[in-house]
């Protein structure tokens, strides 16, 4: 029951997008941030939080800030959990979903750590593009700095880990230092160049796909714990049925295909 | 010693047992399921029954091969467990959808939902939700070919032999109805959802436009475009409240989905009338009711303690009152299922219920619990 | 709304309404007074705890009620003498538990005269102290009779230190087939009352209750009308369910409470004890008689004239079927016990102990048993569990033997009641992977415990060797200073000698230490 | 490239700087605390069944990955269990572990050396010089110290025996 009353609660917050679609839907079929968001009037609308108003929308009285920050992050964060998950929509940072996933608490563990790095990351990567690749015009040194930067978060992380919890460094093993070849880590950080985003964006959005790893890392991992107690034929077990989850739940990912 | 050799192996207590066995239950929810399915194939036809037939032999062929290659003794077919994945599966497949959509989604759903995982009782995802998925996903215009309803005997519908070439030839009997001199108008469409869909797409004013259009009594008694087996909302429902009262499934993840999706449909529509159909549209089109009842109901992929039903059709609901807003699909049971068909190890891991002199933490009862009451 | 659903609402969760099948015997008399069998086989442990120490030799006569078995440890119980004749042998004899594993037994041969040892009149009982009454009781050896087998006097007097609210006399017997509780009721129904109030003088209980199950109108007016000349103990009518019969789940029923997990019915106030405790202790402080029989149910379909026997303890199962009719055929599984959590009898010669609720002889109809399937994890087992746990999982991890897993589905909670194995539609022998888990956990913790217990052994061993290697080293120092003091005149060189003689008989001195000798002898 | 080397440089130097930093902040001390909190589980009587010269360097072995937790016949299977648990190791690969054995006296052929329970580091042999010696079966954990140190060879390990109180049901042949 009190399951339930979550659900409600949870509900509540969401349903405020109700009264964001009516305008957003019919031009895009789906959630959409607005575009052109260099213009003067969406500057004005993001420091205010409110949407520019639109003659030919039906005015609905919802204020635009749902959850107490602007939709557009919310967007963001719904966005790279579940529509554009980066996992099993974008398909990066699949070596630690199968290495870290045989039991929960490991991969609670792993995805701790990875949302540590892969928010860091994001911020660290934005500030060192536009504070010191672009002004020297040295773009092309981007991924190579990157990693620099990655690399020196991930050890930073795993200094943090072994200190805090030697038995989850121990459980993590090699992975732990593996996230410095997470490519979801180097591509969240790319992503965030190429898609230009500003730096609360490109924050909000290493923060959301760290969640997005971090729910199907969970999911995964409770499914694996389950699959761990069946009689899976030989040729199958381990590794392979592993994938093969890996792929449904990519397929029904792709239900929530369209929504932004 | 006069020792005695007992007739049964050994076995630990209880030496009693109330005579329910897998068998049954399955043969129970497909007696559930057989009123609309009935009505279903009625409405649709000789090529629906085609499907339909094709679909079940095709689920038993696979499981019987499946079994076979397990080394498990093929007695396990009568458990009934793959003819009611078959049926499932075509109760949810356009009436007049080719034959190897039937054949060949069951045989995918059969082999890599179930028989992968090891068989029954071990999968994760529904078989015959991620048939469906999958074959949605790979062959989309087949999925949404809808025909009206041509009852068995009524003028249009197409005989024996020409249904046969419908499903199996692939014929286009709508081009040869509608060269016929006496003329018809459109024989298929759009899914009612789909068109929901398109109507919003195009600004359209949901709320006067099902006002106007959509059919809610036929919607409910099953007249009405639509699956083969989903039509009629009644019969789903009738079969359902059976199954309830036959204490086959619990009245908790019927409930709690249809009431999720009923609330957010009403809140939206509510809300926003031009942009979101109401509650009884919700409920009445696509797959809700068979979805509510006989889909998420799956034993196998869903919680085992009571809240966590109330959480798992609570969420089948959500996800599937946002697939149909905001998703590019129009129906989103399959996909809302085998989600949270993913959450349920996570959930009957973390929701268990109380236990005898425990908190619902798990921790020992307190004495100050007690005198409470006392 | 959680309040009904956590407190209970006078009901109890889950549960199963198994068929009855009580009708052939419930409504037939008790029989009493069986010839005696050529042989009585008397276990010397009846009851849960150590083995009692048998008194006689083989070649002595004893009489009828003469202590043949003293109690000894903690928890343990006295053992009497059914009927009067000659020990033949005490020895190690199959018992009634599905291993067929032997335990130590007296074999008694009956002379067949029956005589009693002589028992002093005792004094009227509510005139004596708690304290002596509880003495009393455990002299007769009386144990818990609904199938616990707990010894009956620890239980009193475990109840004198706690504040006992409600006495609750279990005549709820819910196990199909049986219906010794349900004979005594209707038969004996004023001792059944009598021995209520004693026990409740003794653990000076402030209410009294009598709880009998709704499928048992005969005992439930017997017991009333009995109640009635008396007064101040009540009667209460409880739903027949599956398994109301169960201590927590009728204190559950009577008082709403429910008993802490791992902790006892005491710490809620309450005591429970079978009416066929309630009889035997009343016979025992009225007449000074100690527990020699009790009324056993032998049914099934197999059982030629089913009904309920008073059987001496010791008597083969062979001899009680004989009595009834004998066997009609081979029974499909031979129980002590009821169908739901009885246990399987690895022969006819074991014998009837002071547990013996019943003998069954069950046909296959009515095991109805079934090769079992893969779980489909339909959860009916959830449903059905009294104790709120949830047995698919369990099992799966029993199972998969991960015991940690399966602990936290419930392992601990579970009374092995067989309420989920009874509606299991893949007819998955659930009970037995608690069982099997549950004894691997017991392993496991005794090996634990041994594990502690010898790191101390290592510990002090090796504090004894370092405290002996001290010691020697000190001697040899406090020598040496002496010998320096002594020959201080001497020539440092042959004290150097010296020093380095005595270094090497050090290491063959230690191993000979005549004190180490002296600890190991007195050892056992 | 002048800028793109220095910055890269920079960078390098900086960002060690900061880990230098944080590793002084973070430092631990270099023997890892599993080893000891493993250690602490062992029985501790320096056996060596497992093939390793005793308790401490089985543990590091253990904590290496180079021996298996099933590696202690005394600790029999709770040990392993527990260890596995602690590890986060997968036991059900390993194959059944040791089964704790007792040492039993021929009474026939002992001589009453003593030498057997000069070995014993648990002290579960009793007896007297030149008398038969008798183990105590609750202290004793199947180390075979004694069987080694037996001139007769006339102690040997077996299995301890079932009794109503340690038996339990098997687990069910599986469905």
């Amino acid at each position: 029951m009190e399951g339930l009353s979550d659900v409600l609660h949870g509900l509540s917050g969401c349903l405020a997008f109700v009264g964001y679609a009516p305008w957003a839907l019919p031009q895009s079929g789906g959630f959409c941030r607005p575009r052109g968001r260099k213009t003067a009037q969406n500057r004005w609308h993001r420091k205010c939080n409110f949407a520019p108003q639109r003659p030919d929308v039906p005015a609905t009285g919802w204020p635009l800030r749902p959850l107490g920050v602007p939709v557009e992050y919310v967007l963001i964060l719904i966005s790279t959990t579940l529509v554009n998950n980066i996992v099993l929509v974008k398909f990066l940072g699949l070596c630690p979903l199968m290495g870290v996933s045989s039991n929960l608490s490991a991969a609670w563990g792993m995805s701790l750590a990875t949302t540590f790095v892969l928010t860091l990351s994001a911020l660290a990567s934005w500030l060192i593009e536009h504070w010191l690749l672009v002004p020297l015009h040295i773009e092309f040194l981007r991924i190579l700095s990157f990693i620099l930067v990655i690399a020196a978060t991930v050890q930073f992380t795993e200094g943090l880990v072994r200190k805090a919890s030697p038995a989850l460094h121990k459980s993590l093993g090699i992975y732990l230092p593996l996230i410095t070849t997470n490519c979801a880590v180097l591509g969240v950080a790319l992503l965030n160049i190429t898609q230009e985003h500003n730096l609360s964006e490109s924050l909000v959005y290493g923060f959301g796909s760290a969640v997005g790893f971090s729910v199907v890392m969970v999911m995964f991992a409770g499914l694996r714990e389950r699959l761990a107690l069946a009689t899976v034929p030989a040729l199958f077990s381990g590794a392979p049925i592993s994938l093969v989850t890996a792929g449904v739940l990519s397929l029904v990912f792709m239900g929530f295909g369209g929504m932004i | 010693m006069n020792s005695i050799t007992h007739e049964l192996p050994l076995r630990a207590a209880p030496h009693a047992h109330d005579r329910s066995s897998v068998d049954r239950i399955m043969l129970k929810v497909c007696l559930a399921l057989s009123p609309a399915t009935a009505y279903g194939l009625y409405l649709f036809g000789w090529p629906a029954i085609i499907l339909f037939v094709v679909t079940l032999l095709a689920a038993v062929a696979t499981e019987a091969l499946c079994l076979r290659l397990a080394g498990l003794p093929l007695q396990r077919l009568l458990d009934g467990s793959a003819l009611l994945t078959g049926w499932l599966y075509a109760a949810t497949l356009p009436p007049w959808a080719p034959w190897w959509i039937g054949a060949g989604g069951v045989a995918f759903g059969l082999i890599v939902g179930k028989h992968l995982y090891g068989g029954i009782g071990q999968n994760l995802f529904n078989p015959a939700m991620l048939a469906r998925v999958a074959v949605l996903i790979s062959f989309p215009v087949q999925l949404t070919t809808w025909v009206n309803p041509m009852p068995l005997g009524s003028e249009l519908a197409p005989g024996f032999v020409d249904a046969l070439a419908i499903i199996f030839a692939n014929a286009d009997y709508a081009a040869h109805l509608s060269a016929a001199p006496s003329g018809v108008d459109a024989m298929t469409g759009a899914s009612w959802l789909g068109a929901s869909k398109v109507a919003v797409g195009a600004g359209t004013d949901v709320g006067q436009w099902l006002a106007a259009d959509f059919p809610l009594t036929a919607a409910f008694s099953g007249h009405i475009r639509g699956s083969l087996g989903e039509t009629s909302a009644l019969l789903i429902l009738v079969g359902g409240l059976w199954l309830i009262w036959a204490r086959v499934i619990s009245w908790h993840i019927p409930a709690s989905m249809l009431g999720m999706l009923s609330l957010c449909a009403w809140l939206a529509s509510h809300f926003n009338g031009h942009l979101f159909p109401g509650p009884l549209f919700q409920l009445t089109t696509g797959a809700a009711m068979l979805g509510a009842f006989f889909i998420a109901t799956d034993y196998v992929t869903s919680p085992a303690s009571a809240t966590g039903k109330l959480l798992f059709g609570a969420g089948c609901g959500l996800l599937l009152f946002t697939i149909r807003s905001w998703g590019s699909f129009p129906e989103g049971v399959a996909f809302a299922v085998l989600f949270m068909n993913a959450l349920t190890p996570l959930i009957d891991r973390f929701i268990k219920p109380r236990a005898y002199g425990r908190t619902l933490g798990g921790k020992t009862l307190k004495h100050s619990d007690m005198r409470k009451i006392v | 709304m959680f309040a009904p659903r956590l407190f209970g609402s006078g009901k109890i969760r889950g549960g199963v309404h198994p068929d009855g099948r009580k009708d052939a015997t419930s409504d037939r008399p008790i029989l009493t007074n069986l010839p005696l069998p050529s042989r009585l086989y008397v276990p010397l442990n009846q009851h849960s705890g150590d083995d009692a120490l048998p008194l006689v030799r083989p070649g002595d006569r004893v009489l009828k009620g003469q202590l043949i078995g003293k109690a000894s440890g903690r928890v343990s119980a006295s053992i009497h003498a059914p009927t009067s004749g000659t020990v033949l042998a005490i020895e190690a004899v199959t018992m009634p538990h599905p291993s067929g594993l032997p335990a130590m037994a007296v074999i008694i041969e009956p002379d067949g005269d029956d005589r009693w040892i002589e028992i002093p009149t005792p004094p009227d009982p509510f005139s004596l102290d708690p304290d002596v009454l509880a003495s009393k009781v455990e002299e007769a050896g009386v144990v818990g009779m609904g199938g616990a087998i707990f010894p009956a006097a620890i239980k009193l007097r475990q109840g004198r230190r706690f504040e006992i609210q409600t006495l609750i006399i279990n005549g709820s017997e819910c196990e199909p087939f049986l219906t010794t509780d349900d004979r005594l009721m209707q038969e004996r129904a004023d001792e059944i009352v009598e021995g209520t109030r004693l026990i409740r003088k003794i653990i000076e209980a402030y209410r009294a209750v009598i709880a009998i199950e709704d499928n048992k109108p005969a005992a439930i007016a017997a017991i009333q009308a009995a109640a009635n000349k008396v007064g101040a103990i009540e009667v209460m009518v409880v739903p027949a369910h599956y398994p109301m019969g169960s201590a927590k789940q009728l204190i559950q029923a009577v008082t709403g409470l429910e008993v802490p997990a791992g902790k006892r019915s005491n710490d809620i106030g309450v005591l429970v004890h079978n009416v066929a405790t309630a009889w035997a202790i009343q016979q025992a402080l009225v007449y000074g008689k100690p527990l020699l029989s009790r009324v056993t149910t032998v049914a099934g379909a197999c059982v030629a004239q089913p009904q309920n026997v008073e059987v001496l303890f010791g008597t083969p199962i062979e001899h009680v079927f004989k009595v009834c009719g004998g066997l009609t055929g081979v029974p499909a599984r031979l129980l002590m016990g009821g169908p739901m959590m009885g246990q399987i009898l690895p022969s006819l010669d074991v014998p009837i102990i002071k547990g013996s609720s019943g003998v069954l002889a069950l046909s296959k109809a009515e095991v109805n048993a079934h090769t079992s399937s893969p779980c489909i994890r339909c959860a009916r087992c959830v449903d059905a569990c009294p104790m709120g746990l949830v047995p698919l999982e369990m099992a799966r991890n029993s199972r998969a033997d991960k015991l940690d897993a399966a602990q936290e589905f419930g392992l601990r909670d579970c009374i092995l009641c067989g309420s989920c194995a009874y509606v299991c539609p893949s007819h998955i022998p659930l009970v037995q992977y608690f069982e099997y888990a549950k004894g691997e956990l017991a392993d496991r913790r005794s090996s634990q415990q041994k594990q502690e217990y010898t790191k101390g052994l290592i510990d002090a061993r090796k504090e004894r060797l370092e405290q002996e290697r001290l010691a020697k080293e000190a001697a040899k120092a406090a020598k040496e200073a002496a010998k320096a003091a002594k020959d201080a005149a001497r020539a440092a060189a042959k004290a150097e000698k010296e020093a380095a003689q005595a270094k090497t008989q050090h290491p063959e001195s230690t191993t000979t230490s005549p004190a180490d000798n002296c600890v190991r002898e007195e050892q056992p | 490239m002048l800028t793109a080397t220095l910055v890269l440089t920079l960078m390098g130097l900086i960002l060690g700087g900061l880990l230098g930093l944080a590793s002084r902040a973070f430092a631990s001390n270099d023997d890892n605390p599993l080893v000891k909190e493993v250690e602490s589980m062992l029985p501790g009587s320096q056996c060596g069944q497992c093939g390793l010269p005793g308790c401490g360097p089985a543990a590091e072995a253990i904590v290496n990955g180079t021996a298996a937790v099933t590696c202690c016949p005394p600790g029999g299977r709770a040990l392993a269990e527990s260890l596995a648990k602690k590890l986060d190791i997968d036991i059900s690969t390993l194959g059944a572990a040791a089964v704790p054995q007792l040492a039993v006296i021929n009474a026939e052929q002992c001589t009453g050396c003593t030498r057997c329970y000069k070995a014993c580091p648990t002290d579960a042999i009793v007896g007297a010089s030149k008398q038969l010696h008798s183990v105590i079966s609750a202290a004793c954990t199947g180390c075979s110290q004694c069987v080694a140190a037996c001139p007769e060879d006339c102690i040997s390990l077996q299995a301890e025996t079932l009794s109503l109180t340690t038996w339990h049901w098997h687990k069910p042949e599986a469905a």
